[in-house]
């Protein structure tokens, strides 16, 4: 199994979403980042006081997945998150040792 | 201007005498004459000044511009200053303000209301109403300098100007000053700059006032008095720590954005009533007020906007209290148009101070405490002097030809900046001294609210 | 039908042009009658009818009613609206308010106060108060229509009504109107559409007024007419970026609440204090729109109770303003109980209109400026000609058997709806034109706070 | 003692009677002697004893005070208690304010008006205003108990009392108290107990008020009420879950020092306004409010500084409010510096009531509504027995020889005590009966704000 | 060494911060997540318009522990977070190259 | 590749960027964390309740670089983030199995 984590704008959200629940994933977890890269952000003034927000707002995707569709999730994060503009993210792909579904104890890919 | 000095420290010295004795025993020189210059020129309807007895309806007005200061205050002033300040002194700036009432309260209910509106002599007030002693319900016992309201009333009102003043200053050092040594300074401060002050512009028996200065809602007394002190504040201080390198950008603007509206509202208990009754005179006061506050904004807004491409909504509101500054002393003396043009001309001017001339003398005024309410006292107090119109406020200003006017302005500018940049500094030191005006780095870094007060805002 | 809006388009025109033309010189048709008509239905005690002269007491009340009226739109409904929209607007939100605060100022007092409040002719004042000239500290200097407050106090008063107005509008447009182009349709509209209809039904010798149409304290001028611009603005411009498919749940309702809690105070000083006068009359106003109020909020909350199983928060506050909205015309006219009636009425009318309508037609109509405003109005309008009593108002409504009263409350609805709709859809059309009136889709996605202000709020 | 608690009872009894069986026909016992007592020490100067007619200048100011203690609960009250709960409460809290703003309008407007303020007898008012009927416009419809304003202006300003009181309870079981219940209970709470004990207070002919118990804004009539209301409420529905191990700290005490701020405003219409005149009384009682209020902030602050090591924002909002209710009852009776003594004693007292005796006891009353306005109104009622001076209030207190006052004023807490605990006490279990009074535990850790309301803040 | 995720219901955190202290473990982090999945959550409803909110407020757990206690810690997490109701969350495990601590620059477990 | 997760004091943040990107690391993601560990955080008292904040305020930096400066970046996050005080935080380091950047698809090193 693996940990897809990816970096994407924040609109972008429920787009993956349906994505990924069209690949039978049911379920993700999400969290508000700050990204510093390429993309440069606006500027900010306060009384003459100049602050260019080089942290952007990003939202993080984790979202783990049997080793079978781990290429077409990626993918279809790809694809759906791609605007083409700088700053679209990134997508990491992590080994997973083990999951486990609290409720049910279930382990392995069925804990999925 | 030399020779202006020399007289300034002169009285500075004298005042501080008299203010540290506290001499309570009234001075031969009773002044008629001042008193009769000064009822011409102090704020109550031409009608009212015929007879001396109660009025209700001024009673009722003053009452309620009461409440309307206060309201400036807190929470007014304490959420325009907390949604500039970094969250994690959101709770601390609020506190400051509301401390500050409370010790004001306390301070001039016991002695700085008797220093400052009792005759005494052209200096300082006497000691006859220390601890607020012989203040009566009796009809006939009305405010100093009022011919129509209760003294209980008058003091009140007053008293709501005394909580503001050093309120405002606050916001030059914000982020850094002990908690402990902000209520040793203002205690002091009330005593030593403020009450003196109130009593030379305000009192019938004062030598501004009887000089002809005009001050009609205290641009000179608060804000000029506020804007100075501050300065001296943020100097003797120092910066914030990574001021210039750290984003320092505010918190939370819909509370500045609150606050300045309720600033914008309570100002017309504080302008219109200082006219100390329900007449025109309140009701030009009024409109001046709002022509000169609706001006400022439009000019900060579009300064800032040809300048840095955007209209914000902190220069809108730090539009709308330059305006608002500006427009106090001269309220009640100039007509709607003179006041859009006062505010227009505050509206750029502090725009200039509080964003372009701070950052090239690089001294951390925070949160522009000289740059809005200094820079746009003083830009009032001199303009009241152009603009003046003999037939709303019984004095001609340069515009009607009187162009003395203008420097007597000058001189109550000077002789405020002086008295109060001097003796503030030396209150700073000696504070210092005693208790230190600075948390240390580790509370400043983890921020006030916590490291003070043992609060946290949790969302 | 037919002929009132050919009537109405006659009128339209005809004011239009007066309007444009900006005709100084007053009519010929002088109308005794017509002023008679009106003093008797406008707000203020027939005690003070009979003498002409300041009233000390009545300037004080309406001194106060203006600061409440200022407090009613900032902070009052900038929270309101601020609350509602998400949190990347919510600084251009308050900005929308603000700014329409400091531009209205101008405008007003520059020339729409003029428009409004001096005699003219029936469908548009003169310019004798262009600049506020003529206006003065004289004790006989009275305001229009008022025999006891003087002009700068009814004046100012008017000022923030001519304020509140045009910032209920944005609330239809919210999230995605340029803040330039705002301010350039707010200075047309409030020359073009709010001056005309305001001297319509306040003027002495407004035609409405003449013609009996009753309308206490603005549900025709203030709330039809923000209504109407809004619901038209909204459909100009087009639905938000992402309307029906993305989350657009308020951002802090407790803005929101807080937003309602103030225009609920504020509305006493608009309400009693269009009686322009400190008495029964006011105190009836008071009563009347307190009781409306309580009952809007009831009832809005029950039917929400029912149909979506929860009373939310923002439905109370929306039943709250609902109900301001309705009594607003009726106020000095109607007894409690009527008042109780009304708000109830209003209450639910307002709820079906602004949660199932709206959803039905599908018009974006963000925050419900039409639905509560546009709708509410109506309501308190019609109504007012149903529970007229006599002896409160000196105007008898349907249940007192004059049942025509409620024919000319129609008739006042629908061409306030006419003259304020096409005027204002002109008037969005031109300024599309000069300047564009939407943001672009990528400043509207990243909020208009950074993209139009450069600001945001960090916590 | 037991006498005492006999007489209470047997007054609860006959109260209670009166009251169900609503009986509209005045008693025998017409009370000359009692309303000379009464009115020689009701709220409105001396000079205006004497002609009874209606005074616009003292109308301008109670209408202005409406308005403040409006703003007391909305949004003063609603924001002092969101900002003490938890984020997944506050527009609960806020809603509970609101809602019973509504509620307690109409039924104050449909019967508890009439019961509290109309002649009765002793022990309740008579029906001769249900849906205020009678209320006039007429010159001569002045308040009961009031030489100079009209009956709507006063029905209004003891409406906005008739709000504050039941929205001051809902501190105390704050996060677990159902709405629907709430409602419930403030509808009878405010019939049963409220209406009765501000007809026994402050009606002429009440029999509190004749036996010459002092109470001049309401210490006893909404303070000690509420306090016990709430005591008795949150023993009855029983801890929040959690409570003593959960992190329950407050979301945002930015909102609780807004709001504190707020209600100190609102106070001076509260206090000031209860002297139903805007003379040396009204003067009076806002400078004692003042002084009272600085020195129990200044109190509280330094006891926390001493016993906790830091002065907390919390704390100086929380002495605010003790000094403010410790005064109520003594304003328009007290001297200045009787207030600040008053103030100081309340601070330290109310500060160890709800910090340190509050935990030992064990009892979870979330805002300290017991702690704050029941022990703060306690030490106000008595200490107003001890401080009365003749001169302002026309009734001398233990200083000034009387002794028997203090005793006086022990005997109204006492039969405010028992008759609001014990009635309070069986509405809630009425309630309890029949609709629950408390959440599910799984809405309770929801939050109320999306389980009962469907809501959340999302910032 | 391992790195454990676990995403579970906010108000077990306490909880679970002192049963996991049981075992020795002597820090965590933790951040404010959302999680999508097959718990459903509740309607907001604004005049008239209704949300039903996928993504409902989750708290993730990341713990660092050397391998000789994984097990016990991942049983622990699970029984500790489970309440038998759906949502009680997921339970990750990954593989840990190198832990350091920064006040000391002690590596591997020691870091711990 | 690997994944750098650093978990440190947030006053930190704005120096550690610039380190980062004195070793060409173009881009990271950050987030706001809650850290509970053997630093004790100052007490909160409101009206006599006292509480000891357990969980501070710390910031997570996550960083993917490839191997070749793994070393390097985590000495730089060390050395930059060390107060030598207790809370100073934590580094872990996990395997990346991939990479993509989503503009343009370019996965691996590349990517980063
Ligand atoms: N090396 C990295 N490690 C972790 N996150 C990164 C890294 N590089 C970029 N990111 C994340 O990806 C986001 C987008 O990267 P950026 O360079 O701005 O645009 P692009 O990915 O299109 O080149 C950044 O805001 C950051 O959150
Ligand atoms: N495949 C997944 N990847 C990442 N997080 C997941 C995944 N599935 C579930 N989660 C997280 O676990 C939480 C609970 O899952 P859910 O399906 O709602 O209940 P349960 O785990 O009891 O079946 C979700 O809210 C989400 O945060
Ligand atoms: N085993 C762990 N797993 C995850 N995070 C940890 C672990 N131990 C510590 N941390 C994080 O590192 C931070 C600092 O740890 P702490 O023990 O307080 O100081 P130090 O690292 O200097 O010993 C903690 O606040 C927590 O966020």
């Amino acid at each position: 199994m693996k940990l897809i984590i990816a970096i994407v704008k924040p609109f972008k959200l429920d787009e993956l979403r349906e994505a990924l629940s069209g690949l039978g994933i049911q379920g993700l977890t999400v969290s508000e980042v700050k990204g510093f890269g390429r993309q440069k952000g606006q500027t900010e003034i306060y009384r003459g006081a100049e602050y260019t927000v080089n942290f952007l707002p990003k939202i993080k995707i984790e979202v783990a997945v049997n080793d079978a569709i781990v290429e077409r999730a990626v993918d279809i994060i790809r694809t759906t998150a791609n605007t083409g503009k700088i700053g679209d993210g990134k997508i990491f792909v992590l080994d997973l040792v083990q999951v486990v579904r609290i409720r049910t104890g279930e382990t392995g890919e069925t804990a999925l | 201007m030399k020779q202006m000095i020399r007289k300034a420290s002169h009285l500075a010295a004298s005042a501080g005498a008299a203010t540290l004795l506290l001499c309570s025993q009234a001075w031969a020189e009773t002044t008629e004459t001042v008193t009769e210059i000064v009822t011409e020129v102090t704020g109550s309807d031409a009608a009212a000044q015929a007879v001396v007895a109660l009025d209700k309806a001024d009673t009722a007005w003053v009452l309620t511009s009461t409440a309307l200061v206060l309201l400036m205050t807190i929470p007014g002033l304490a959420l325009f200053y907390a949604g500039m300040v970094r969250k994690k002194n959101i709770i601390a700036t609020m506190m400051q303000c509301f401390g500050i009432t409370a010790i004001a309260t306390v301070v001039w209910g016991v002695i700085g209301y008797s220093l400052a509106f009792t005759p005494g002599n052209a200096y300082i007030g006497d000691l006859s109403r220390l601890f607020l002693n012989g203040l009566s319900m009796a009809e006939d016992n009305l405010f100093l300098g009022s011919t129509t309201i209760p003294e209980s009333v008058g003091m009140m009102f007053q008293m709501t100007f005394a909580i503001i003043t050093p309120a405002l200053i606050v916001g030059a050092f914000a982020d850094r000053f002990k908690f402990s040594a902000l209520l040793l300074f203002i205690t002091a401060w009330l005593i030593l700059v403020y009450a003196p002050i109130a009593h030379w512009v305000w009192a019938p028996t004062g030598f501004l006032a009887g000089a002809g200065v005009l001050d009609f809602a205290g641009g000179t007394v608060v804000h000029i008095n506020a804007g100075i002190a501050g300065l001296v504040g943020c100097l003797v201080v120092g910066k914030r720590k990574g001021y210039g390198t750290d984003n320092m950008s505010p918190s939370n603007l819909a509370y500045a954005l609150i606050g300045a509206s309720l600033l914008w509202v309570g100002w017309f208990g504080f302008n219109a009533g200082s006219a100390l009754s329900a007449g025109p005179r309140a009701g030009m006061a009024m409109l001046a007020t709002q022509m000169a506050t609706g001006g400022a904004v439009l000019a900060w807004m579009f300064a800032e906007w040809i300048v840095r491409k955007k209209p914000s909504g902190l220069g809108a509101a730090s539009g709308a209290v330059a305006g608002l500054v500006a427009i106090t002393p001269a309220a009640g003396f100039v007509a709607p148009m003179g006041g859009l043009f006062i505010g227009l001309a505050a509206g750029v001017i502090c725009f200039w101070a509080s964003t372009i001339l701070k950052h090239k003398l690089g001294y951390d005024d925070s949160l522009d405490v000289w740059g809005v309410h200094g820079v746009g006292g003083i830009v009032g107090a001199i303009l009241t002097g152009v603009f003046a119109v003999k037939d709303i406020g019984g004095v001609s200003g340069m515009l009607e030809g009187n162009s003395g006017q203008v420097l007597l302005q000058a001189e109550g500018v000077l002789i405020t900046l002086v008295w109060g940049g001097v003796v503030s500094f030396i209150l700073y030191k000696v504070v210092d001294a005693l208790v230190g005006l600075r948390v240390t780095p580790e509370e400043e870094r983890e921020g006030l609210d916590i490291s003070l007060h043992g609060e946290v805002i949790h969302n």
